[in-house]
């Protein structure tokens, strides 16, 4: 199979630029994603490629933009609605749970939200507070709602294509510290089903579930689990909604251990349900407690040693599958 | 000190704007040429919807009290003229939305009382297949894309049908009904200023009943005419009597009429009433009887009906015979809501996702 | 002590009169909260009481209005913002979760944020979907707001005494449903400190945690229980943050079985927080997987038959009760 | 199809406005009782500010380069005349918030450079302890209520003090500065309502440098002479030339004279404009070279600058002085900032909570 390694930028550009070309009906609206070629360049050629009729710059008004995505989605388009990042999301949720996770229900089964709503979240470098939030907890806890976290160019692509196919209003949700990385990527068109958990490396000590960017540091540093003498079995779960228990229980199943990691918070995180999914499935394989390993108890400081004093490192992940593995 | 109740510079209206009622020898030019628009099957179509609303909202209000309906009801009595008449100018393919008080836009774009006293029985037959209620009729036939709970939550619905009916070239337009409650909240501010900015064909109707709740207009807004807002928008913005059947036609008539092959917002504000308390739990003791009384004076339908006998367009036995009919045909909703089945408990699990 | 029975409605208007009286800078804030003597008359004759300076009718302007209660704070006052319902607070949410919640922390410690957000929340009776969300768990999850979900008319007067007194953002959770519900209250002044779980019936067999009207229902219920030969001891959480995780493992030591019930749908839901603290804090104790009841996975329906059908019941908690206790 | 850019039916000014400058010979009536009301000393204070505004941020952007700063860092440097003008027309307990481009603000309000420069670098002696950073700039001391990260977040929580300026019966007002591109958010609308319908001493002012980032006003707003919405709300609403130091400080004294007495909102929309990108990351390749060029033929501060040596109130030398005392203040406050610590892990946990 023919392959390209492209950033994760690229990845998603290429989605959507396929997405377009495939589908008349399917725009880009939101922030400088015209002529600005999207705040992290995520757009790129778009405009150029489309004109202003498809690729729509707004003022700032994410409440109304994104409730024009559903009112679109209504009418017969499938608008990708890009939030410049998910933090700004927070002004919109209204429209996001009230309007496209509801309409379809409410109106009895007559108008589906065929609808993306993409951005970047999680905390950054050094954005502060306000720059840092992680509301996927938020957003799959709504029903009507699907949740997707790629963490890799391959994922971003395929599953970006799928959720603009898809007939409900999708959240997906990009790593703006991922936009850079790269990766190897089919040249021929493919698609990936949303819901779907990958093992990204196989153990038999201890499965660690991770996902965005969680998964990718942890990828990066599986040589330090080896030589800490711990096989990790990691899996990410790449939707986040639908979540894919079944992979999450067999591995743990085998390992009989799990650790959680995340970036967000932890009371009722996301992997608050994944552990109560995998203790309900897997009561009687757990050797010991869940671990889970997440962002600290605070709004995310700007001064650098507070912040990654805040956030998820390896350390700790690596501390947590000890302490499962009672090795502490 | 000074308290914090609305003072506004500006006093609102004191003296409340005397109300002009129809009457075949006084019509306006415009009136006139709505008639001539209209013709008399037209007018009569029309007046029968007002007065279907009129009583289908009247029988909901026994059903409540029979419990046969739940929730929420906000009931449009009142403002008939507004609904039928903006909704008789426009085309089937035009795009239709506005709030929880619903009923008398979906009668209005000709919806049958059936599924709607269906869907408020809550019975799967229910135009939402008994899933929304009251507040949530939608209808993928009619265009009406809901009936919406959230105040002012329906505004950038309304603006992206606009934008897909300008996205496809077509000619359609997109109507947002809102109320002057809603006219507070921001989804008002940014979806005007994105119509106006990219030339949507989105018109956006305040149905200005004079109160949100129990909250009249000037302790909510620091302006109580609402088309002071449209040049902050470069919108075009007319206010029209709410009232006034013939009024509100030929508003949204000349609206349309421009905006079809020239797309471009427009604001409208319609001066209405609502007869009823805010939801049937709202005894509205914040209104005074002599208020009420005064728009009562200037029934919307009871102006239509004297027009239409003054035009001898019907006659006193033929508009008995006509509402006759609508009682009837209210009675036969009912009825059928009656027989209609509630949603299997199956429904509880469909509609969540799309396949 | 001498005690009065009132509605949890007259517990809630003494409990803010009271503060009233106690603290000039304390106001309240809303819509319909002054002529209208409140949406659900919770707030009736305060206007008449402390006049349109302290008791303010608002426009329709959740966004606006709660922001101004955090600029009002940061400037000395201690407001009360009355959402009308908690439904409406999602048009809000920014200011909840970026101004509310962080500027504390953002500023360094130099701006608290004094201030009650109050009103119902959870289903009603048919009101449908738009007005039924139950949000907790999203407050919950963010760190610096704290939840208060009472379910008694002492529980709620003691509670939002302390909350208005907290120098906190504080998050009070009613119930329309249980507005008129009367309870004993002491005619003494009294507050109850935030955080602290009680136990409402005790038992051997299983540990029942709910909260809010799920709680209030399971008293109603208990004789149900003793007829199935079902010893249980409920908890109720009265507050989900801080959450009282020591009075819950305490039970769940003794019971080896937990049943949570929530309101709220199950992905990330406050039980699943819940299960994650019990399960770290008892793995050894538990003899069954934890059971959760939670609203089904859609929206709420109109149609009576299946809005009953999607919310919790006594028969679900009977039946998960059973589960645990390997009965089926 | 007619594309969906901006195409506003009454276009935006086509050639801009010929920009004005300050010269002692053609002074207005109000510029010159604007000098006698501030008089030399102040008058060369704010010059100071001004420069010591630029000189501070020309330095950010080295250490920014130099890894000392991180995050977003958003200058302000071209607005300096907004910032120092109207604060230097207000009172030290009146309130004052602003957005994440706040560095002018807070060094217009007085507080330290080495404070700031401090918390840029994120250590325990900056004035937010190092938690907030560029964004965040937060100051009890002098009522800076913030810094704020989310566009239009701010409007609200300046709503609120002047809220409680009434509330107390004080003779404050509040101060709330906001981007052209947040006047499109609905907290705007929603703000400036409760504003004007409860008489709050609130002080709107939009910093119109006519982009949002890369969105030049036109593309984003129907209206680009913001003053057309104050009658949407009953407000009074003024324009002024904000790289004008006077203009902006009389538009400021004038605003808050008649207020303290007799609480009122009001709408201020100073053009104004942005010589960096939106942040440092932003080439601004949007801007035509020739348009930044304009503006910095009519720089605020070289206007003060040649006006107080005709004046005779700063003479070549003096104002030589003044420039290298206020780079070596700049200097100190990098230093200081390098001296000082990081916070201490446990500043991690603490203000999450109040006690
Ligand atoms: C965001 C929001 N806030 C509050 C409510 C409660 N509420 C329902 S209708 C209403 C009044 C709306 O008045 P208006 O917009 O004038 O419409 P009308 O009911 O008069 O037709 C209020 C406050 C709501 N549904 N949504
Ligand atoms: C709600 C929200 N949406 C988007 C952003 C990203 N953003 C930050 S600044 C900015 C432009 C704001 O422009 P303007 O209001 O004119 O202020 P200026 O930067 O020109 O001073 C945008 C889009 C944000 N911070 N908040
Ligand atoms: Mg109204
Ligand atoms: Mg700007």
């Amino acid at each position: 199979m023919d392959t390209q390694t492209i950033t994760m930028r690229e990845a998603l550009n290429q989605a959507m630029r396929e997405e377009m070309e495939r589908d008349e009906r399917v725009f880009l609206i939101g922030e400088e994603v015209g002529e600005y070629n999207g705040a992290y360049k995520v757009s790129q050629g778009l405009l150029e490629r489309f004109g202003p009729r498809r690729v729509v710059d707004t003022p700032i008004a994410e409440a109304s933009f994104c409730g024009l995505g559903v009112g679109a989605a209504m009418t017969g388009l499938r608008p990708i609605v890009e939030f410049m990042s998910f933090n700004f999301a927070l002004v919109a949720f209204d429209q996001i749970i009230n309007n496209a996770a509801k309409t379809l229900y409410m109106s009895g089964g007559q108008f589906p939200i065929p609808m993306v709503m993409r951005g970047p979240g999680g905390p950054a470098a050094q954005v502060s507070a306000q720059h840092s939030s992680v509301l996927d907890s938020m957003f799959a806890y709504t029903p009507g709602l699907k949740v997707v976290v790629p963490s890799t160019a391959y994922d971003a692509k395929g599953l970006l294509k799928s959720a603009v196919r898809d007939n409900n209003p999708v959240i997906f949700i990009e790593n703006e510290l991922l936009y850079g990385v790269s990766g190897e990527v089919p040249t021929a068109e493919y698609t990936l089903p949303i819901g779907q958990a990958v093992v990204r490396a196989e153990g038999s000590d201890v499965t660690v579930i991770a996902h965005s960017r969680m998964n990718y540091f942890i990828v990066q540093a599986l040589e330090q689990f080896r030589a800490e003498g711990i096989q990790i079995e990691l899996i990410d779960p790449r939707t986040i909604k639908p979540l894919d228990v079944e992979t999450l229980a067999r591995s743990v199943a085998k390992t009989h251990r799990a650790v959680i990691v995340e970036e967000g918070y932890r009371f009722a995180g996301v992997g608050a349900q994944i552990a109560d999914d995998v203790y309900s499935r897997c009561f009687d394989d757990l050797d010991a407690p869940i671990a889970r390993v997440t962002h600290t108890e605070n709004p995310l400081p700007y001064a650098k040693n507070l912040e990654a004093a805040s956030l998820p490192g390896i350390a700790q992940v690596v501390e947590a599958c000890k302490a499962v593995l009672y090795r502490l | 000190m000074a308290s914090l109740v609305a003072a506004p510079r500006k006093k609102p209206d004191a003296k409340p704007d005397e109300l002009k009622t129809l009457t075949a020898g006084s019509l306006t030019r415009r009136q006139k040429q709505a008639l001539d628009e209209l013709g008399r099957e037209k007018l009569v179509e029309m007046y029968r919807r007002m007065f279907l609303i009129r009583s289908f909202e009247q029988r909901c209000e026994q059903m409540y009290q029979q419990r046969k309906i739940g929730g929420f009801l906000h009931l449009y009595m009142g403002e008939e003229a507004l609904g039928v008449g903006m909704l008789s100018a426009i085309q089937p393919d035009d795009y239709v939305v506005t709030s929880y008080r619903d009923h008398g836009i979906a009668l209005a774009l000709g919806l049958s009382p059936n599924v709607l006293m269906a869907e408020l029985f809550g019975r799967v037959t229910g135009v939402s297949r008994g899933k929304g209620g009251s507040m949530h009729f939608f209808s993928k036939e009619k265009n009406l894309l809901g009936g919406h709970g959230i105040v002012a939550g329906q505004i950038p619905i309304g603006l992206g049908a606009a934008f897909t009916a300008r996205y496809l070239e077509s000619e359609r337009v997109s109507l947002t009904f809102l109320g002057d409650g809603a006219v507070q909240q921001g989804t008002f501010h940014e979806s005007l200023n994105m119509a106006s900015l990219w030339n949507l064909p989105a018109i956006f109707i305040i149905e200005n009943n004079q109160y949100g709740m129990g909250t009249a207009i000037n302790r909510a807004s620091a302006v109580t005419d609402f088309t002071l807002k449209a040049q902050g928008y470069n919108m075009e913005g007319v206010t029209v009597d709410g009232m006034n059947l013939l009024d509100c036609y030929a508003a949204m008539a000349d609206a349309v009429a421009k905006r079809r092959k020239h797309p471009a917002p427009l604001l409208i504000e319609a001066k209405t009433y609502r007869y009823r308390g805010h939801s049937i739990s709202d005894p509205a003791t914040y209104r005074k009887k002599e208020e009420i009384e005064r728009y009562q004076k200037v029934d919307p339908i009871q102006q239509v009906k004297s027009l239409l006998s003054e035009l001898g367009w019907l006659s006193e036995a033929d508009a008995k015979q006509l509402e006759k009919d609508v009682r009837q045909e209210v009675i036969e909703a009912v009825n059928f809501a009656d027989r209609s089945e509630e949603p299997p408990l199956a429904e509880r699990d469909l509609h969540v996702l799309a396949d």
